[in-house]
């Protein structure tokens, strides 16, 4: 019947959808003669895949927040702060594997403190997380004295190698960390009473209430969750750059939020998926590479950046307006 | 017949069809609406009529069709031009600002002004006026919208309607939230606007309503025009065959049942909204009424009993044993399940899938080993949707796609779906069609059977005297009567709801400090 | 009213308090300011208050860090200038409200500031350039990697880098020379790694700041170029100098920040005990390598001695 | 009655509840004898109402944006861009007049484009402006050539000063501006229809349209307003810096935002008040103010501000809620 086909058809754009943006943005640089073979070698990709793992983190705490209805702006100085952590712990000689929880687990709790007060006071997350982002990106600067924490190497540093040990990983073990995640919270999301009800909070929170969900168990958890990731995502940052830096990743959690919308998150809340951020994260990443190979300089990245964001989440809509 | 071949008519709409993706909503409706006349559009949930009065508005656009007004072409733009081109419309989803007053919501897009600037003064003196005129000069034009019951809120895009100089007025279901001395009031009104050269469409799916105020209707079924004429000369009965087909209905099918044991108190229960203590009794079996004018306090002790009100003092016993727990999800784990009047804001999250909103207070049945199976909940919707005869292309289908009636049976097939045992139904019916409606009396008639205990709040009398036990009446947040329904009638609930006078002690007189 | 007890006040005017304002706070360049500052807090008896814009590199507000300072009426003020414009009218302020001004680190326009203190930022991309020239024998395909669009310091080593290898070395091809690392360590990280994937037969690489030498060590590190490009820097850091240490970095252009804060502090209190200044002192500037790394006075440049600074 | 009394002391708290939280800020510096009297002098008032002008004028078209249920990350860009635009023309010798109109001009057009793609592609305004804070930064740079711009001294650089020619002014004429807008605004919103038409629109866009608004219409003005109060702004920061400068003002639009929800905005629209933004351009700048003057470190400095803004933004809800 048409009715079933057209339905199909829907459903096919639906699933394969957000692959579109990103084809498009890696079928522009590969058809560029000047950048073509350095830019669709397996090392490039790599390399690109390397420098979203820590975006790519970010966005995944991020898409629950952004599909319970929240957002999160302090999720970069967050990111920042665990950094500063796990290298403060690793230089006071605490061994590495507890350094990493301790980065963890400050993102963690820094996400805590989030859902606890969007919950208890009942304040716009906006606001809340825009109040945090100064308070961890100045604790951050705090306990590192201003200065960037000098840690002495060890395997930590090796989770962000391009050559990973042992080789048959092929890639960083910090990809292969994000690919469980995303697995994961996709499957949460998708298959658990708990994903369905941060869908419901995010959709109508009145009548998520009214069904006899927790909402704020359930936010402040999503809170949480999402501070966790911005731990590891610290972790990482640390693992990337061997020493703990409070400066880093300022502004950062503009390109999260922008991978998530990208991929279909809606700021209103009820709407969006980790494979969609996952996509939205390649493409910012797949752009920032081809624009710095093709030498244009940087105001010109600014630019097609600030317009790229424009357009894929303006095709998403349409995709969304004839699916 | 009414001789209007000499002008031409008002309003001409001839092949008007209009399609949601694989829906199709309207299919080639003609119709026609004469000087002066008051039209009824009739059908079932889902039938089209809200669609076809969105594109009278300019709300939306048809895929095919044409209009006139007065004989001359009509197509408006948008809800702007319809305006201007002398078309008004109460829209049957609540459809007002929040944050802004009653004053400014009346006149929003009407501003009285000299080059931009407010006159105040002529405003507030026209919204006095138009509250006046729907007898509620109580309501202070300098509250926010927001803070209003459903039924103050509907009173007021009643009197927004009224404010407009205009000559087809479009009232999608206006009396849904209305107790029936406003809806008299409302009558009352439109007979006048007739006086005035004022044409009507009205609809509502309380027939005998359509009866008294119709002068013509035209039956919608599927999208597809079925029939019209005027309103004299025909039947309820035949106006129900052209709807469904079907001649006769019993709109109060009798279910035996009887009251077992008490299963829910409210021992002097009071909630901070709540204007004073109330307490009473439900027992198992029995289907209990509440009446009350709008704003007596209803919903407010539903709000209250349900947890989604703090609670100042009193308690509720459920089974014997007293509710400890504040929140809603200590209610549901006892067997309560509330469904809100406030399908737009509160019953329905509109994003989602009518399987996801009908099993969202329990999802545990789908889940094996932790993980949900979408596949047994779409199959376990699927059989609700057949019951309640749900008009959705599925159960993946977005809630707020679907008619406002419709939208109505998804919040109550949630109750029904996670086997409450004490329904707490506010205006459970409202917006749902004849046929439909008399298909959930006979449901809840059988729920009572089963054992399961009702509380039904509604503001239409006749479906309380219709199917309840027990009758109580609220008054300016006073319990004020109980009786079986046998030892009431119409003109008593009325008398007891506007004056809260009872038989046995003197009148409550209790200030309202809310 | 004004109680007798009170810490501030005419009781204690007799200590002078000196602001020091530098561009940003984090970097360990400021870092080491900072340091020398104290030193000379210590020894002059003094009371430094250190303060930078907030926000890292934000003309306007280091001009609200240094308006305030005018508020709260310190006795001298001595400033790293973000703009060599943009803070001359603050300047003027303070020197109309009789506070008297030293310039580090950056040169201001107009003659309102009561000294310069600084290095010759250009003369350090001179180094860096000869350096770079010499190591691969005057011919190669290198990247000059910039800071960040309109920091005025850095600017001028690439400037001095860029003039330095067009007219010595002809034969050095600059593949990349406009391309920005942007203000943190991740951003020239980022950068870095994708200018090689882009040209991965790279020979050398010039950076003008800490954090883009940071950045650049580590994509290269990362890249198994580390050592096998010639990599010219600037600055230090203890990562740097393992990186120095390592073989990994050839040479790193090193400023005397603590030299510049001590003698900025030291300068203006000249002043306002009413002693002669120079207009203009220079701090210089001097090539670290591996072979002349452990020398004593090149070791206390690389390695300065932070611990006096506790905020 | 009982109930007329309360809704009056409500409306008092109402009317001078946004003052309480600044009178507390400067009680606070007031009070710590270190800084009492140079905090509390003429002169530091001053200079703090000259470096609100700035956040001020962004804040008023930002309160604008989100009454109307908008918001806009690219004020801060688009500032960035005007001084620069401001600078570049009087470096090729336009008539100062001239210059600021053609900054103030683009700060309007980058506002007009921003609502044209709010309103015809029906984007989220969160994306949208996202895209245009990365597209006017990259402008400006370009333009500026990735540096400063110098110009000549011309009047324009008098705007900002804090002893203003001629001397009876007493104020920066930026900060009479300022109260000449701000007052202009505040009736706007108050007494004309399309000021009551913004807020219908932020409230519920849906009634709105319904009632027969033009919305588009609306949006597309409160954007372009916003963005002629972004360019004046851009034009202040010429002033104040004497440099047209691409990089500057990076984040502001976090401050301005802040400001508009600490004095009562709310970022779902149909709330807010310029006399409310004014007093928390205020609350920030006098935070700032006092926390230099004190001598505190930046990082205890970004606690402080971050967590007042959470109490700030806390204590405004409390308000409502027993107003
Ligand atoms: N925006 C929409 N998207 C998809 N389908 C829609 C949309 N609006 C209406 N429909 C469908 O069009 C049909 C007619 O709906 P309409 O609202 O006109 O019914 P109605 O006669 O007003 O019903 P009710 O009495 O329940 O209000 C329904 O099947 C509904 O699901
Ligand atoms: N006309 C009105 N003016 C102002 N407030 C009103 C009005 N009507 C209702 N309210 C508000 O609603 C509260 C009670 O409404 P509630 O919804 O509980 O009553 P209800 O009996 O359920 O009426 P409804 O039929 O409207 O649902 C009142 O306390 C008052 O705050
Ligand atoms: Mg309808
Ligand atoms: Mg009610």
């Amino acid at each position: 019947m048409s009715r079933q086909r057209r339905t199909g058809v829907g459903r096919a754009l639906n699933l394969f959808g957000p692959f579109i943006g990103l084809l498009l943005v890696i079928a522009l640089f590969a058809l560029i003669p000047e950048v073509q073979g350095r830019f669709l070698r397996a090392a490039n990709f790599k390399s690109v895949a390397t420098q979203s793992v820590i975006v790519a983190l970010g966005a995944l705490g991020m898409t629950l927040i952004i599909i319970s209805g929240g957002i999160d702006l302090s999720a970069a100085s967050n990111i920042a702060l665990a950094s500063v952590i796990t290298a403060y712990a690793i230089n006071a000689g605490a061994a590495p594997i507890l350094a990493i929880l301790l980065g963890v687990l400050t993102g963690g709790l820094v996400g805590l403190v989030n859902g606890g007060l969007v919950t208890r006071l009942r304040l716009v997350p906006f606001i809340v997380t825009m109040g945090m982002m100064g308070i961890a990106r100045g604790a951050a600067k705090w306990i590192a004295g201003n200065q960037k924490i000098d840690a002495p190497m060890t395997w930590v540093n090796e989770l962000m190698s391009k050559s990973p040990r042992p080789p048959w990983l092929l890639l960083a073990p910090g990809i292969w960390i994000v690919i469980l995640f995303a697995v994961a919270m996709a499957v949460l999301l998708k298959y658990t009473v708990f994903g369905r009800h941060i869908f419901a909070v995010g959709s109508n929170e009145a009548t998520a209430r009214l069904c006899g969900l927790r909402t704020n168990q359930i936010k402040i958890l999503v809170y949480a969750i999402s501070g966790l990731f911005c731990g590891l995502s610290g972790v990482m940052e640390f693992s990337r750059l061997t020493v703990g830096d409070p400066t880093v990743a300022v502004g950062l959690e503009l390109d999260i939020i922008a991978a998530v919308v990208i991929g279909g998150g809606s700021l209103s809340g009820g709407e969006g998926s980790i494979l969609g951020t996952m996509v939205g994260v390649l493409i910012m990443s797949f752009l920032r590479n081809g624009c710095t190979m093709m030498g244009w300089p940087n105001y010109i990245q600014e630019i097609i950046i600030g317009a790229i964001i424009i357009v894929a989440v303006a095709l998403d809509r349409l995709r969304h307006r004839t699916a | 017949m009414r001789d209007v071949a000499a002008a031409p008519p008002v309003l001409r709409m001839a092949g008007v069809s209009k399609s949601f993706g694989a829906t199709r909503a309207l299919d080639d409706v003609s119709f026609v609406l004469g000087h002066g006349q008051v039209h009824a559009l009739i059908g079932e949930n889902g039938a089209g009529k809200s669609t076809m009065m969105k594109i009278l508005s300019g709300a939306i656009s048809p895929d095919a069709g044409r209009m006139e007004i007065d004989g001359r072409p009509y197509a408006p733009s948008g809800p702007a031009d319809g305006l201007r081109c002398g078309v008004s419309m109460i829209y049957q989803e609540l459809n007002l600002a929040p944050h802004l007053t009653v004053e400014e919501n009346i006149m929003l897009g009407r501003e009285a002004h000299t080059a931009g600037w407010l006159d105040r003064k002529a405003m507030m003196r026209k919204v006095r006026e138009s509250l006046e005129l729907v007898r509620h000069p109580e309501i202070s034009p300098e509250v926010p919208v927001g803070r209003l019951s459903v039924g103050a809120k509907q009173l007021v895009e009643i009197a927004r309607a009224l404010t407009n100089r205009s000559r087809i007025v479009v009232m999608d279901e206006p009396t849904s939230s209305l107790t029936q001395e406003d809806s008299q009031r409302l009558f009352e009104i439109i007979r006048g606007l007739k006086g005035q050269d004022v044409s009507i469409i009205y609809i509502s799916h309380f027939l005998e309503e359509i009866q008294r105020v119709a002068d013509s209707y035209t039956v919608l079924r599927d999208g597809r025009s079925v029939g019209s004429g005027t309103m004299e000369g025909t039947s309820l009965e035949d106006i129900i065959q052209l709807m469904v087909g079907q001649k006769f209905i019993q709109l109060f099918p009798k279910v035996e049942h009887t009251a077992g044991e008490p299963v829910l108190s409210l021992n002097s229960l009071k909630g901070t909204r709540m204007a004073s203590p109330v307490s009473l009794t439900l027992s198992k079996g029995e289907i209990l009424g509440v009446a009350g004018l709008v704003g007596s306090g209803r919903t407010e002790m539903l709000r209250t009993l349900f947890g989604l009100d703090e609670v100042e003092g009193g308690a509720v016993v459920v089974s014997g044993a007293e509710l400890t727990g504040r929140r809603p999800w200590t209610r549901i784990r006892r067997g309560l399940g509330l469904l809100s009047e406030d399908r737009q804001g509160e019953g329905l999250a509109p994003a989602l899938t009518v399987a996801d909103n009908m099993t969202l207070s329990d999802l545990a049945p789908y889940r094996r080993h932790g993980l949900l199976s979408p596949s047994r909940q779409r199959r376990a919707v699927a059989g609700l949707i057949g019951t309640l005869k749900i008009k959705a292309k599925g159960p993946d289908q977005k809630v707020g796609d679907l008619s406002g009636g419709n939208q109505q049976k998804v919040a109550l097939a949630r109750l029904l779906h996670q086997k409450a045992s004490v329904l707490l139904l506010d205006e459970p019916t409202r917006g749902i069609d004849v046929v439909s409606k008399s298909q959930i009396y006979e449901l809840i008639g059988g729920l009572a059977r089963e054992g399961k205990a009702v509380l039904f709040v509604s503001s239409y009398l006749p479906e309380l005297l219709g199917i309840c036990d027990r009758i109580v009446v609220f008054h300016r947040g006073v319990l004020v009567e109980s009786r079986p329904t046998s030892a009431w009638d119409a003109a008593g609930l009325m008398a007891a709801a506007t004056v809260g006078r009872t038989s046995r002690e003197k009148p409550i007189e209790q200030r309202n400090t809310v | 009213a004004k109680k007798p007890s009170e810490p501030s006040g005419s009781e204690t005017a007799k200590t002078l308090r000196i602001a020091v304002i530098p561009k940003g706070t984090t970097h360990e360049f400021w870092k080491s300011i900072h340091a020398g500052a104290i030193r000379a807090e210590g020894e002059l008896g003094v009371k430094v208050i250190w303060k930078g814009p907030q926000k890292e590199d934000d003309r306007a507000q280091q001009i609200t860090v240094v308006e305030d300072f005018i508020s709260s009426g310190v006795d001298g003020i001595v400033l790293a200038p973000l703009d060599d414009r943009a803070l001359m009218r603050p300047v003027q302020d303070a020197v109309r409200e009789k506070i008297p001004v030293v310039i580090i680190d950056s040169a201001l326009q107009g003659s309102d500031y009561a000294s310069y203190v600084a290095t010759d930022n250009y003369k350090g991309g001179v180094l860096a350039a000869r350096r770079l020239g010499e190591l691969l024998k005057g011919r190669g395909r290198i990247f000059l990697i910039r800071y960040q669009e309109g920091s005025a310091s850095t600017v001028q080593r690439e400037a001095g880098f860029y003039d330095t290898v067009t007219k010595e070395f002809p034969g050095i091809v600059l593949l990349v020379k406009d391309q920005y690392a942007g203000a943190t360590t991740e951003t020239a990280y980022q950068l870095a790694e994708n200018l090689i994937s882009r040209f991965p037969d790279v020979e050398g690489v010039f950076t003008p700041n800490e954090s883009s030498t940071f950045g650049t060590l580590r994509a290269l590190q990362e890249s198994r170029l580390a050592g096998k490009v010639v990599f010219v820097g600037f600055d230090s850091s203890p990562k740097l100098v393992q990186g120095l240490r390592d073989g990994d970095i050839h040479g790193l252009v090193i400023q005397n920040p603590a030299k510049m804060g001590y003698l900025g502090v030291k300068t203006i209190v000249a002043i306002l005990r009413g002693e002669p200044v120079e207009k203009v002192i220079d701090t210089g500037v001097v090539l670290a390598t591996k072979d002349n790394m452990d020398s004593p006075e090149i070791k206390a440049l690389l390695s300065p001695d932070l611990t006096m600074i506790k905020d």
